[in-house]
């Protein structure tokens, strides 16, 4: 792979990071602004769920597919919701062909641990018959093209992505699951609305949403994931240090952003709605 | 465990009225709408809605080889990576690239290289990387019609476009663009992409059953469609440089 | 690997494209002639059915092996067969070590898809018991020397392998298969004779079976497969284009060549004989 | 087919008398023992003993990159291979290193290089090889600790030493230093690297519940404890020095 | 991979070769003589059996774990031992990372005929019903250090670790397997106890338990495992070849040695107590 | 599912007149035919019918070493790449090659390189390709057989042929040339190779059970046997340089 951190010079690190310090960014936000969010819900026919989201120019599609299998042993009333992120050549000549890398495998994590520790997907609803069968969610991330911030951008489309989903109900008839007919949407689902939001950290600076160059000139970033009133996951990636100071204003921060933008996506209006 | 719904297909083909499933005539196209300049990141990108497919195709190049001994010291080569993503088809795509991908990438440089002057380029590499996000029969043809305008929308020297589409035979009648239903009940498949600077087919795969009255019919079928397509490519490209026209007369006016 | 067109120089190229022109091959045959087929059937003893099949101076081994699995659930009755094929290094310096590369994926593709599409192989006679148990059928393709055309000697080699196959008779006990002591043979399995006819093209000169220094000359190959009245497959490979009229040419040159390789070849001579 | 007894946990993670499972108090720490110079094939080494956990860490370098395409121009890189033994934890592990500890990994060396003056050592690596042969929760932590005192032992220039743990919620109370039980029964997991030469916080993850006001106290408690390991890893360091120093006395008095 | 036999230079190979010759090593040892083997059982609480063994500065830290698994059809009372071998970085500067390489198979495999041919396993009595369930065992080795002569420390760590071994025992309620609440320990699974012996060869001098430095120097090894009484494995590796005299000779010297290392080593100490 | 019909094997080896189930005696080999330069594409080939084993053996060398790091700069490297095609065995084998493949070819490179003079040969490698087309015990012996033919037919110096067969103990007896029912229902297998030049031993495995005076004797009987085993080896390249011979004497007189 190109050495990602040369594809920038150091006079653009230097214009760069220059520019953070006067609060000033290329693309006109300040510090603790978004780019702009677009979500197209239902972009796949072929996928029981699906969202096609920018943050920016950066592009990312997901969509949802199903299985049924046989719980886990130590939770057999449980289905289960697996995130999978692929950095397609296609959206960058930073990402090369081959098995997942450290980026993709970052991306789904981080994606993964903001929605399930915060009790997101109810997986006890996913459950068909309890030691017998359950719903298997696969929740898959494309990345269409590359502008920085995956992650807040994938956690909006693997988010829009259960929301719009719509499963066949199955019943278990003693012996093997058959459909009822009816369906299994998003609402029912869906628990909580937890946004990942991720900030970039050059020197002692501190920004909201890093594109493209400022992620691959920062020595770090921090996603911090959270609901309403908690914090339900922290990933600090990168070299970067922070104070704790840092840590708890971050905090404080995101639960402020994300009950804005939380409110400003809307996303309950992506739902599935033929019941 | 069993799907709780099976990918079935139904018995006949046709309506009682004579069209097509999805309401179409024998020899008519499916809905397909194209785009270039889809993708920043890329020297040359291009995107198609053909019916339900929706594809994404990049183009770099040309670019230095890697691994470096695949380049050759005579000319560039040209590699296709085709690629399904996962929730793109009806039963969920193991994620690792399988060998019907790596068949279909094959199968679609070959079809593309006649048109390039890869003479020119030696020692670098022109890459074209497809996503297929959503699937829904001649997904090959598709990437192959759209891979050709990313080309071109890059800039690079061809020959000519090139189009591709599946036509065949289904309840014995045969039809041109075959959807992904007919594809899999139908009895014939037959892929075909033309070559517009020689009218000549640089893609021919065909797995059915037919006599050669037959193949005669559904080939001359085929490149009326082509036609019909081809105009599409072209028009796509030509709203592209209307639209650069535009921008630049306006940046002129601007400077009055 | 080498790269394949560079074995043969400038001159080898003009030279062979002149003598073609002339319709004249280094070998002396037409350019509608084949080479010599040998075939030996039943060379392997641990296989259920198996072929020694040579082209000229191409060699391929073909041996059938078999399993008992579940059937695909949407054909409840039906058997399976699947054709793999390995080039391995042995038969040229040309093939490398490692996972399957693009020639031996398209042997075996082209090669199965030329028995598939022509109900070669009766896969409902597969079945033991529907939605039970059918036999899976592994018909490999092992290539021992390599001077061209592969495909065609393959088609030959798997064919052989399928009327020489011999495999034990199952019958389902409700429970599992057990065996009933008879056999189960080729003759049994096999319906169409379904050839594979490959030519070559370089410039706008068009050629049956082409050997190694052609294949490595030439712009590109079309094969077809066809029973006695109809085309079942065709697969174009290579960067030649073909005009239609060249197509329309060759199907039909394909159904008379066929025809009588059918008759020359007399496969049906190979056929299990100990019922 | 299942396990004869399953990795059952208990529906309480505090006994009567307000200790947890293995009677520590919350703030507690369990036993620790650190090591190093303990591989004689490598540039440095440690080993450590953290409750249950067994965890061997070696450091090679600088030394040449391979592949080459990983080194850097103008400075040297940091590579950590955490893996964990097959019989290491209570569903025997697959061989082959997963995600899992690619991820971790990654965290690891993200974690470390802080401290490191890598600019110093262009085109070259420093490859740490880290082995949980036995694990009890927060291995990544006693990974992280062990890796860094494999490091000072391998005499590389560093800024300070790192010290990691793990703190979190069981039961709804917060705790420091969680236990395999507690990890995987417990509500919040925190790990927490510190890197010494300014104070600040190098490895940050969190999966769990909670509001600022628990946050704020568990990095508090998180701090505290840090300091109580890293005393152990100085001493550790020092009493090789002063094994070295004794030895080379010794020597000096044999002379003599 | 470095090339390994380069570590050591010409020199180098001359003097370990000249020492050799006036039966002198560096270390101070005869020509027959092992370096001091270091037991620690019970090294590892996660798994089901363990043992910390050292050979001079060769160490292996080897763990058992266990599965419940069906018996193959040819075997339908016999449960299942397997050995493997993780040759890790951290042990050597000479160790790559990635897929198990060719030395590490030797290891696996020679400790694992060497136990094998010896009936050192009693698999009838891991099994738990015929036909239904048996135990798997898996004998996992980890080369900590590597300075010499993995085999023979392979073959004791493995051998402790199964006799320490104390495995919960199943019994089959028709159904399923469960737990009886007792144990089942390494005295009843473990028969012989067969000891694996390596020699080095150098021209025509022959050695016991080569060291490093010796190991690299060599022309090849050969390692004999025997119960009491009887050879029950040989490999020969390396080009080294030996005259018929030789290894008779090395046969004899082998069932000598064991029966010493049988007594010193007194392995059966190391039993599981709580049952 | 299982297989209709199970690979069992007897409960007895030996007949009751005392022959073993395929009627020979103890020290009796099974046929045995040979055949070199039999791959036109190979530097030197060989083909080995033995009992029921086939394989083909293809030599290419002394050229360029891949990948380039496995040479070695003062002497060539010989690498052995012994395969079994899927259907040579009772269960189909899969096709990727496995650990047993890779340790068989790793024996039979140790095995025959005593015998080559590698030294003349630095910086390239001599590469065999052995596959097994047809199993039947012993593969492992008649490969190194075969493949030592075809070193020979490649014409690369050679201080001698090696031959290599398997000799053990079935129901008690020792016997030579175990067949495959031997090999799997039998006590004790024992593949030897021996290097002429210096009538010593260059591969040696053993696995079953036996006392010392048995070793004794069984490898004297091996001894015996792969005496007449190596006549057969001579005889077939002798045959082949009097059909050469021939050749030139014909063309010669063509000549006249």
């Amino acid at each position: 792979m190109m050495d990602v951190k040369r594809v920038i010079s150091t006079i653009e690190r230097k214009y760069i990071k220059n520019n953070l310090k006067k609060e000033e960014r290329f693309d006109g936000r300040g510090l603790w602004d978004y780019r702009e969010f677009k979500i197209t819900p239902n972009f796949v026919a072929s996928a029981e769920g699906s969202a096609d989201v920018s943050l920016g120019e950066t592009r990312i599609i997901t969509g949802l597919k199903y299985d049924i299998g046989t719980p886990f042993p130590d939770l057999p009333d449980e289905g289960v919701c697996t995130i999978m992120a692929e950095l397609i050549p296609l959206a960058s000549p930073l990402f090369e062909r081959g098995p997942p890398d450290e980026q993709s495998i970052e991306l789904a994590r981080v994606v993964d641990r903001g929605i399930r520790h915060a009790d997101c997907v109810q997986t006890k609803k996913l459950c068909i018959e309890a030691e017998k069968a359950v719903y298997i969610l696969f929740v898959d991330m494309y990345v269409i093209n590359y502008e920085g911030n995956l992650i807040d951008c994938g956690g909006v489309s693997a988010l829009t992505t259960l929301i719009s989903a719509q499963l066949p109900e199955g019943k278990w008839n003693g012996e093997d699951v058959e459909w009822t007919g009816g369906y299994f949407t998003g609402k029912d689902i869906v628990n909580e609305l937890p946004l990942v939001i991720t900030y970039g950290k050059i020197d002692d600076i501190i920004f909201l949403d890093p594109d493209l160059p400022e992620e691959l000139v920062c020595d770090g970033r921090i996603s911090i994931s959270s609901t309403e009133e908690k914090i339900t996951s922290i990933q600090k990636s990168g070299i970067a240090t922070f104070s704790f100071d840092e840590i708890k204003m971050l905090c404080n921060k995101s639960l402020e952003i994300g009950k804005k933008l939380r409110k400003d996506l809307n996303l309950w209006q992506y739902k599935a709605n033929n019941e | 465990m069993v799907l709780l719904i099976k990918d079935e297909y139904p018995e006949k083909l046709f309506q009682e009225n004579g069209k097509r499933l999805d309401g179409r005539d024998k020899k008519e196209l499916r809905p397909i709408k194209m785009e270039v300049d889809i993708l920043k990141n890329a020297d040359g990108s291009a995107y198609i809605e053909w019916g339900n497919n929706k594809i994404f195709a990049a183009v770099f190049g040309p670019r230095e080889v890697h691994p470096h001994h695949l380049s050759k010291p005579d000319r560039g080569v040209l590699r296709v990576f085709y690629r399904m993503a996962t929730y793109s088809v009806f039963d969920r795509k193991r994620p690792a690239p399988g060998r019907r991908e790596k068949e279909i990438s094959m199968i679609i440089a070959d079809c593309l290289e006649p048109v390039l002057f890869l003479e020119l380029y030696p020692g670098t590499a022109f890459e074209i990387f497809i996503e297929v996000i959503d699937a829904d029969g001649g997904t090959r043809c598709a990437s192959t019609t759209v891979a050709s305008l990313a080309l071109a929308d890059a800039g690079i020297p061809m020959k000519s476009l090139v189009t591709a589409l599946a036509v065949g035979k289904i309840d014995g009648e045969l039809v041109v663009d075959l959807s992904g239903i007919e594809d899999k009940a139908g009895e014939a498949d037959l892929p075909i992409a033309i070559t517009w600077f020689n009218d000549e087919i640089s893609l021919l795969q065909f797995d059915g059953d037919m006599d050669l009255a037959e193949l005669d019919t559904v080939l001359k079928d085929a490149k009326e469609a082509a036609e019909k397509i081809y105009e599409i490519q072209v028009n796509t490209l030509k709203d592209k440089y209307i639209s650069i026209q535009k921008n630049i007369e306006n940046e002129k006016g601007g400077e009055d």
